[in-house]
């Protein structure tokens, strides 16, 4: 409607908290995010990263808060919140290591159609008599080209860790989400990689859909967001552009380490990298 | 270690030979649960329908001819039980024992009556197993429940009971025994009854709500074995002075009474079918101490399994050879007064069309007590099954 | 102080029948910190394993000018060779000081052993008794490290050992890295992509496919620039 | 192949089950074997989507194969209705027993899910023994009516060959359905359930589902056990039976529903036709199913399709 | 009230769940599997012993030594012949391995068969003392033997398992075997170690639980099936799980049917079951991690 002109705000969250026993892992933290926009989330190992992307995305229930995406209350299982347009990778790989790439993949297309309890049992008849949907193949074929993921007919579990990861965000990607949550995909990726999931947070973007991506190779990120949080020790300690972001006193002190100033290489870096292979 | 323990228990399962029948073979099917969980009760009867289809064979056969044994084991696998008893068909059998557990025998009635081959299910308890549907063509030995409720009734009318308790287990053959003996015990008050899982390890608690009802007595119905004893052990020692009894299967299976505390089983009055001073029985203890040694002690089982054989080879003489399924079967059913070797001396079986049940009357039966060394001492002296014949 | 040195001589690793690694000479001298660079599935994990032993390969692997080739992991690791594995080789149901100490019988180590690797980093020693699997992904990967650098090793075999780490946490990891390597130490790093460790790198070989297409002994940005120029080829090559 | 998915399968079904029925003919001993295997194979393809697609294994398919088993007692029995609905109502009715049960049970997984199943398999049995009114008590249900669809009676060859031809079908779907997205939905939840509930199936749901599918299909095979031997008791489908099924599909293979079948026909043979005059049938499967386990762990069908490849890979 | 009879049942059926479950804990902790053929070493175990002191006239300690290496034996065989074998030519897949000791339950269940008979043998005592009477309740040595004999090897195990060096080994292979085997942790020998103890523990068990109800070649599978469900109730979360398990098991045994009435015993079960799992459902102890 009026979108174009004012950017609709998508997903909110606000007095994020989670606490486990005695460990507080998030600490009331808010944010906003708007249609198109990419948010950043960086911070020092065990700030709480993790903690909110499964917040987000329903893995775990928040001890306290609130979501609201496009102005409705998210809540409930994570199954929900997909089918409300949430998608999210994994920081540590999670594909069922025996089925194959292609199969894996499918899996962010099939879910799409099987989300309700009568999808589910339509699925099992029409699967039974027709099992491939043609549209799901050419969507996938499209993922494994735009990430570069070759050889769709191996099992998962013959990938290197690497090669996991990429089929991780190929399958987030599948489900054409809303929001996607990207938890630290460069780990570990090669220039290739990097150029492909790139390419993903940018086509969401595209589609004026929102990315939250958390990662520690900043300078990749601070090429990539319009926008970064800094937590610390489970609370948002900045949130702002990302040039204003890394040359803030908090991003130094807690994540660079208050002597050292950004690594040196920082901006050109972001940029190269991606273009290498393209 | 395990070949130390090299074992003795297969003894007796050797294919009984022509002996002095020559003529063609006739071919008795045998579907024994060998190895199931029937097993244990099973074998004892198949070991003594191999014992005298040998001494018929040694005295001259059926009709001069042989009978031959073929064996097949269903495991008490009622899933396993249509394909066995074709099996047994398809070697030629012209009729079938039926020694498994009664689930398998339920199940088997159908395939019967489809193969169209009569069958005698030896040491059937169970009345369910001859009763309709498709009870055309299956045949068992002993009384019924009936009689066995009439026979109780006398007992506690004369010990002055008036009311029990039931402890039974938990498989399909008690529950369908429950069903029709528990109503006929019209003459007394039943209190309670409390089930245990048939491989129960423990009964205290079934024990205790029995003991809370305050019977006079306590019937125990099981199909025998280790719930049995444990059930008697457990009565024994916490309801010391309530009057217990027991259907056969105690009796019957000499083995479980080693299983009984010491002193455990003193007192059980179990309803047996063996009478020492039956000629018969004698002459089959004779011939089964002479195989099996001095110490065997002689178990209805064997004594039904006897008749089985006997009964069989009387029909088949009627008939006049095997090779019409339906004359065998009316020759079966024209089997009158055939002396039995179990229950008293003058206890006769006889069959009908609809007389499924050999037992005449209830001679078949007497009350037999434990003494203080686990081991039946004699007919109970408090009371006995009139024997009107 | 004595320099040590891992030679890898015609190391091949098969998968069932695909092979992840060709072949391949590598060596890593004490001193000096080598790189092992190349795309996702190129074989550098494999190798890595091979030259530690868990998984199945040929040729023949030299420390020190010895062959270990024949030796169980738990023999390598006692002869001096550490690794840190990629992914998280960890045991999640066990504690922070367990994780260590089972390292620490394995390498038949005193028990300050374990007091040492927990001082390493900071967080680790506050959350010594909760369960591994508990701990977030860097948390992790500090502890992974913390173990392999348990002992004294001759070589170490680094395998993505940033990953998923604070640029913080990075810093002062290389510093550490390379005041090993400066003490003797062999240190054998595999990377996707230089990236942030280009700097402490002094020569490296590019693997691309299971061989080794490529040595440069002359730093790590120009071990980084040959991976692009390579890799830029070989995409172009492809088309 | 991608054509006509599962062709392949289908294949060897039918040329297998032709085989067979030729090997049958008319005497009735192998044409019982085949209506047993079929009630194997159906018992242990009803397993195979819960069980070896989605990773959970319920115990309760005694219970499922009694209730298709029942179906046929009761309506040929107690009611005058065409006995062919008993195949409509049991599974049904197995299927809706399955979701309660899956309800009930929706937050257990792996072994805690089989404890509960194993539990409730035992409670049917002593359900069925009770319930005298409806299930005819421990004597179970005989003298069952004849098929007669519109008019047509089928005889007993004619049974048998319909019980392979359903086992064939069945086994067909079931393999197109685990090639197809739903397929992968399921097979992913048993490794990976976090990323099935992240992409928007609610994996406890979706394992109602497949449960229920597996109860409908056990309960077919039961129906069809109970119809062609004549009668149902509540002791009919034991524990020992959900063990065989168990078994079944690793023997033939858990790769795909083929294996399922394959592994009932292993079983059959080896418990019941294998010459080895009153030997234990368990003790040979028992012995059957480690040597298969461990010349070919991943099933005959898995061993078969290693060695073509290797024989292919040759030429190629 | 006389319910101490009860509760003295629950207790003697609650250690035999435990220990089985114990021995189901020893492979699960140490292998990462469930060994479900811990019932028929079970059975081994007592069976073989009342055989060759019924029939061989062996000395009950003597006999009780050949079954109980008889037992570990088989659990050593379980291991090195079966499980070991089919896990590496599966590639490490769980189900073929499960699949596998399933058939090592039902082959040792017809061998024990075979070998003893099919019939139900007298458990035999290793101590005859008289038995203790209290109040009005009498317990049986058997019943005494077997509560030591609890006591002492949970004990026993709870410290080896927390401090000692191969306990530790043993949990770190049966958490990640995939870890342990990278690392070069002595993974095999430290299955073979727990393979080897559970054998043994479920050995004893049987021995010293057959003289409450007797021994059969069928006991396997329903024992198997309890040690499971005490194993299931109790959780993994610590040594002592099995034992609270078994406890808890065995008190639902005994009182069920004591307040339910002794009809609905199978009913009973089912509910509590439902009940338990409905609020616990991974069992009482657990370790919880991120997946
Ligand atoms: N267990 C396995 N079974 C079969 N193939 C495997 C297995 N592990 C790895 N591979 C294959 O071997 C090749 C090399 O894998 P490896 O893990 O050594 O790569 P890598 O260079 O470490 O990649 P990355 O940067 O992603 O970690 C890849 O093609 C991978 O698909
Ligand atoms: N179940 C739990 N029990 C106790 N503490 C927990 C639990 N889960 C997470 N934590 C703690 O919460 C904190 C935040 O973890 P989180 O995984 O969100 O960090 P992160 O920012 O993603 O770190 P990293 O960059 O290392 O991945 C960590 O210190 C972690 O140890
Ligand atoms: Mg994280
Ligand atoms: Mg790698």
């Amino acid at each position: 409607m009026w979108g174009d002109a004012v950017a609709e705000t998508l997903l909110v969250g606000s007095g994020l908290t989670k606490r486990y026993g005695g460990v507080t892992a998030l600490q009331d933290v808010s944010f906003s995010l708007t249609a198109g926009e990419v948010l950043g989330l960086v911070g020092p190992n065990g700030a709480g990263k993790t903690t909110l992307v499964d917040l987000i995305s329903g893995a775990q229930p928040a001890t306290e808060g609130l979501l609201t995406l496009r102005g409705q209350r998210l809540a409930g299982p994570a199954s929900r919140r997909a089918k409300a347009g949430l998608a999210r990778t994994f920081q540590y790989p999670q594909l069922a290591l025996e089925l194959t790439v292609a199969e894996n993949l499918l899996l962010g297309r099939a879910a799409r159609r099987h989300g309700t309890v009568w999808q589910m049992i339509a699925g099992s008849f029409s699967g039974a008599f027709r099992p491939y949907p043609p549209a799901d193949l050419a969507a996938v074929a499209a993922i494994a080209e735009e990430l570069g993921i070759d050889r769709l007919d191996r099992p998962a579990g013959d990938l290197s860790l690497g090669e996991q990861r990429l089929v991780e965000v190929g399958r987030a990607l599948g489900q054409d989400p809303l929001v996607l949550l990207l938890d630290e995909p460069f780990a570990g990726s090669d220039a290739a990689g990097v150029t492909g999931i790139s390419e993903v947070v940018r086509t969401v973007q595209r589609r004026g859909h929102a990315v939250i991506l958390v990662d520690h190779n900043v300078d990749l990120v601070a090429g990539l967001v319009d926008r970064i949080m800094l937590l610390d020790r489970g609370q948002s300690v900045f949130d702002g552009s990302p040039r204003e972001c890394l040359d803030s006193p908090q991003m130094q002190q807690v994540y660079f380490g208050a002597t050292d100033p950004a690594p040196a290489a920082a901006p050109d870096d972001a940029e190269e990298v991606p273009h290498v292979v393209s | 270690a395990l070949t130390v323990a090299g074992c003795g228990n297969k003894a007796g399962n050797e294919k009984p030979s022509n002996g002095t029948a020559s003529g063609a073979p006739i071919i008795i099917g045998l579907d024994e649960d060998s190895t199931g969980s029937g097993a244990s009760y099973s074998t004892i009867a198949g070991k003594t329908i191999r014992l005298a289809i040998q001494d018929v064979n040694d005295k001259g056969g059926v009709l001069g001819r042989p009978l031959q044994l073929v064996v097949e084991n269903d495991e008490s696998d009622p899933t396993k039980v249509p394909a066995v008893l074709q099996k047994l068909a398809g070697q030629g059998a012209k009729a079938l024992f039926l020694q498994s557990g009664s689930a398998a025998i339920l199940q088997a009635k159908s395939t019967l009556t489809a193969l169209g081959l009569p069958a005698i299910a030896p040491t059937g308890v169970t009345a369910t197993l001859v009763a309709p549907p498709d009870n055309e063509l299956i045949y068992m030995l002993a009384n019924t429940t009936t009689d066995w409720a009439q026979v109780y009734c006398g007992a506690f009318k004369a010990a002055n009971i008036t009311k029990i308790g039931v402890l039974t287990d938990d498989t399909t053959t008690i529950a369908a025994l429950d069903k029709a003996l528990l109503p006929a015990l019209s003459c007394v008050q039943i209190v309670a009854t409390e089930k245990g899982a048939a491989n129960a390890s423990d009964l205290s608690a079934q024990v205790a709500r029995l003991k809370n009802a305050n019977p006079d007595a306590v019937l125990v119905t099981s199909v025998g074995g280790a719930f049995e004893v444990l059930a008697q052990n457990t009565l024994g020692s916490q309801m010391k002075g309530t009057k217990r009894f027991s259907l056969a299967s105690i009796g019957n299976q000499p083995a479980s009474w080693k299983l009984a505390a010491p002193g455990a089983l003193e007192g059980l009055i179990f309803m047996g079918s063996i009478n020492t001073a039956n000629p018969r029985t004698q002459a089959l203890v004779t011939l089964l101490k002479d195989k099996y040694g001095k110490d065997y002690d002689i178990t209805a089982y064997d004594a039904q399994a006897w008749d089985s054989v006997h009964v069989l080879k009387l029909a088949i003489e009627k008939a006049g050879g095997v090779d019409d399924s339906k004359k065998l079967n009316e020759a079966i059913q024209s089997v009158k007064g055939y002396p039995a070797t179990f229950g008293q001396a003058n206890f006769t079986l006889s069959f009908g069309a609809d007389k499924h049940l050999g037992a005449d009357g209830a001679c078949g039966l007497s009350l037999i007590e434990f003494g203080a060394d686990n081991k039946p001492k004699g007919p109970w002296a408090t009371f006995q099954p009139p024997c009107a014949k | 102080m004595s320099s040590h040195e891992l030679r890898l001589e015609g190391l091949t690793v098969r998968y069932g029948h695909a092979s992840a690694v060709e072949g391949v000479d590598i060596v890593a001298p004490g001193g000096v910190i080598t790189a092992l660079v190349g795309p996702n599935g190129a074989g550098k994990s494999s190798a890595l394993l091979a030259a530690y032993g868990s998984v199945a390969a040929t040729g023949r692997v030299f420390l020190d000018g010895e062959d270990v080739s024949r030796l169980k992991p738990a023999a390598r690791a006692r002869a001096g060779i550490a690794v840190v594995p990629q992914g998280r080789q960890l045991f999640p149901k066990l504690n922070v000081a367990d994780n260590l100490q089972v390292m620490a019988e394995l390498l038949r180590l005193p028990r300050s052993a374990v007091q040492t690797a927990i001082d390493r980093f900071p967080i680790l020693r506050t959350r010594m008794k909760s369960l591994v699997g508990v701990l977030s992904g860097g948390e992790q990967q500090m502890l992974v490290v913390s173990r392999a650098l348990m002992g004294s090793p001759r070589v170490l075999l680094l395998d993505e050992m940033m990953t998923g780490l604070a640029p913080l946490v990075v810093q002062e990891l290389l510093r550490t890295v390379t005041q090993l390597a400066g003490e003797g130490v062999a240190v054998l790093m595999a990377e996707p992509a230089l990236g942030a460790v280009r700097g402490a790198v002094d020569r490296g070989y590019v693997l691309v496919r299971g061989e080794v297409v490529a040595t440069r002994e002359d730093g790590g940005a120009a071990l980084d620039g040959e991976y692009r120029t390579r890799m830029g080829v070989l995409k172009t090559a492809a088309h | 192949m991608k054509r006509f998915p599962g062709s392949f399968g289908l294949l060897g079904g039918v040329v297998g089950a032709v085989l067979i029925l030729l090997w049958v003919g008319a005497d009735g001993y192998k044409q019982t074997l085949v209506t047993t295997t079929a009630t194997y194979a159906l018992i242990a393809l009803g397993m195979y989507v819960p069980y070896l697609m989605a990773g959970s294994l319920s115990m309760a398919y005694g219970a499922y194969a009694g209730i298709g088993g029942y179906a046929v007692g009761l309506i040929s029995t107690k009611s005058g209705l065409p006995l062919i609905l008993a195949w409509v109502a049991g599974p049904i009715v197995a299927a809706a027993v399955a979701v309660l049960l899956g309800l009930a049970t929706r937050r257990l997984s792996g072994f805690f899910l089989a404890a509960v199943t194993l539990l409730f398999g035992m409670a049917f049995t002593a359900w069925l023994v009770d319930a005298e009114g409806i299930s005819g008590g421990s004597g179970g249900l005989g003298s069952l009516r004849k098929l007669d669809i519109l008019g047509w009676q089928p005889s007993h060859y004619q049974v048998v060959v319909g019980c392979t031809v359903v086992v064939c079908v069945i086994a067909f779907l079931l393999d197109r359905l685990r090639m197809s997205p739903w397929g992968v939905i399921v097979r992913t939840m048993r490794d990976a359930p976090r990323a099935v509930e992240a992409a928007g199936v609610r994996v406890p749901v979706m394992n109602l589902v497949s449960l229920a599918i597996g109860a409908a299909i056990a309960a077919v095979g039961g129906g069809l056990f109970t119809y062609s031997a004549g009668s149902v008791t509540p002791d009919t489908f034991t524990l020992n039976l959900v063990f065989l099924a168990i078994f079944m599909p690793l023997i033939g293979g858990a790769a795909t529903p083929w294996g399922a079948v394959l592994g009932a026909v292993i079983a059959v043979e080896l418990t019941l036709n294998f010459p080895a005059v009153e030997t234990s049938g368990t003790l040979i499967l028992a012995l059957g199913v480690l040597v298969i386990l461990l010349i070919a762990p991943q099933g005959v069908i898995g061993y078969a399709s290693r060695l073509t490849k290797l024989v292919g890979g040759r030429r190629g | 009230m006389g319910q101490l009879q009860l509760w003295l049942s629950a207790l003697e059926m609650g250690c035999f769940f435990g220990l089985l479950a114990l021995a189901y804990y020893l492979v699960l902790v140490g292998a990462g599997f469930f060994n479900f053929a811990i019932g028929p070493y079970a059975m081994v175990g007592g069976l073989c012993t009342s055989y060759l002191v019924l029939y061989e006239d062996m000395n009950v300690w003597a006999a009780a030594a050949v079954a109980i290496t008889a037992a570990a034996a088989l659990a050593v065989v379980t291991e090195l012949v079966v499980v070991r074998p089919v896990q590496r030519r599966s590639g490490g897949g769980e189900l073929p391995a499960l699949v596998a000791v399933a058939a090592v339950l039902f082959a040792i269940q017809q061998l024990g068969g075979y070998l003893f008979g099919y019939t139900t043998l007298p458990g035999q005592n290793l101590l005859t003392f008289d038995p203790v009477t209290v109040g009005d309740t009498v317990v049986q040595p058997s019943a005494l033997v077997l509560l030591a004999f609890t006591v002492v090897a949970f004990a026993g195990l709870a410290v080896w398992i927390r401090s000692t060096r191969t306990g530790r080994l043993l949990r770190a292979v049966g958490d990640s075997t995939h870890a342990a085997g990278l690392l070069g942790l002595p993974v095999n020998r430290v299955r073979l170690i727990a393979f080897l103890l559970s054998g043994l523990l479920a050995g004893i068990t049987g021995l010293l639980f057959a003289p409450k109800a007797g021994v059969s070649s069928l006991s396997g599978l329903s024992w198997a099936l309890s040690g499971f469900l005490a194993m299931v109730v109790g959780g993994t979360g610590s040594v002592w799980a099995p034992l609270v398990g078994g406890l808890l098991l065995g008190a639902v045994e005994v009182f069920v049917p004591y307040y339910f009435g002794g009809q609905s015993h199978v009913y009973g079960l089912l509910i509590v079951a439902l009940l338990f799992f409905a609020l616990k459902p991974s069992g009482l102890f657990v370790r919880r991690v991120r997946a």
